[in-house]
């Protein structure tokens, strides 16, 4: 426990959550929620980006609840530092057009070790898909617009693993 | 009782607005009687509205599920699952 | 299956592996796997940092075996490929001294969805751990040279688990 | 029959060096025979290989365990449990 040698001593938990039209630095965000952090060993980012689903979509436009959005995701947020322990996490989500290749999301978790700060990210993720009011409408290559995305199955089951597992 | 409903994805789409201020009978108590009562309300609704199983809410920006009491709320919101990340 | 309209055919799959004194840059690495394949929809990064472990350490010094290094993370980065059907890997490990804060390791894994990408990166890191040739030797604050870092049962829990599950 | 040998980590630094050649007995078949015998060679060998257990080991830059014949190596590599990433 040695708690009189640390002269780093463990600052309180990083959470930054952003909704926003402009694309995101992948680097700069990770440099920000762990510079001057010394306990941190281990960062996890995702990143989700537009497929072009075989060349038939121009791209994709993603609508979102204003307020809402960044509510939910600050909820999800906060319980994977407090259940995973983590030293901080940052996620930014676009909205508008995006093209294939774009950004969509983003997730950075870190922590002491590898699998918390894993386990942050998979589960802000799983989490953000089925909670957070984002809707995408497919731009089709070969003009006009397509349908509306569908909810997965896969996604229910992604985040019904974390409740199963808590 | 007044009350502001806002509309996103292909539920607004459907209904042709993003949100809109309904006056609602007695009878409405809960979010599924309010969907029940906006599909009544014409036939841009009713396409809206025609499985309302899959239409998610949320009350004052918070998820709620279709027996929850509307009761005070400022804003409630409909619109189809979640597709973000 | 419509293969027919994927005008964005699915190339071959991108694995990387550098063994190097320098620090790498995330994004370029992120930006290098990704170019040009829109069929990418997930990228997961894992960066494993220098801990300062409570003010104890000044650096960690890594020595490895050169030649084995990069051939032991070649052989587990194109098992991560084959087994979750990675679009590809960049696995990046850092040797010499350093300080805390620093990077050591990073690994990308790149995928359609996201279940892939995060179960190729932590994949990669679980094997790394225990079966590429690197060691850690502590320098102290306090002046001098510490310990040689001990291997951690936990990171032989973490492998088996992909032996279980495989 | 002469190989190379080499050394990592704490491994090295009790043997005091990195690598060498080493003249092997003809009864010395397999990395666990190496390393009993290497343990013969002297002090600093001994105490570098005091728990054979905990010693890994690599033919031509391929991890192998301790009944491993050596046959026509060209290098044996001898270093404790690895701690990268």
């Amino acid at each position: 426990m040695q708690t009189g040698t640390r002269t780093s001593a463990r600052q309180a938990p990083t959470i930054a959550v952003r909704i926003q039209t402009e694309d995101f630095d992948i680097a700069r965000e990770i440099a920000a929620l762990t510079r001057d952090r010394r306990e941190i060993g281990a960062v996890v980012s995702f990143t989700g980006l537009c497929r072009d689903e075989g060349g038939r979509l121009s791209a994709l436009e993603l609508e979102h609840y204003p307020g809402m959005a960044e509510r939910a995701i600050g909820v999800i947020a906060a319980e994977a530092v407090s259940r995973f322990g983590l030293s901080g996490i940052t996620a930014i989500h676009r909205h508008g057009a995006i093209e294939p290749g774009g950004n969509i999301v983003l997730v950075v978790a870190c922590a002491s070790h590898r699998q918390a700060a894993f386990d942050g990210a998979a589960f802000l993720m799983d989490f953000l898909k089925t909670d957070a009011p984002f809707w995408k409408k497919e731009h089709l290559a070969a003009g006009g617009t397509g349908e509306w995305v569908s909810a997965k199955d896969t996604d229910d089951k992604a985040k019904a693993r974390w409740q199963r597992n808590g | 009782m007044s009350i502001r409903i806002v509309y996103f994805a292909w539920v607004r789409e459907r209904i042709g607005k993003g949100s809109e201020a309904i006056d609602l009978p007695e009878t409405v108590k809960t979010v599924g009687e309010l969907i029940a009562h906006l599909a009544t309300l014409g036939e841009e609704y009713a396409e809206a509205f025609a499985v309302p199983d899959v239409i998610r809410a949320a009350i004052d920006e918070e998820h709620v599920d279709h027996d929850q009491a509307i009761g005070s709320a400022g804003e409630v919101a409909l619109f189809p699952p979640m597709t973000g990340g």
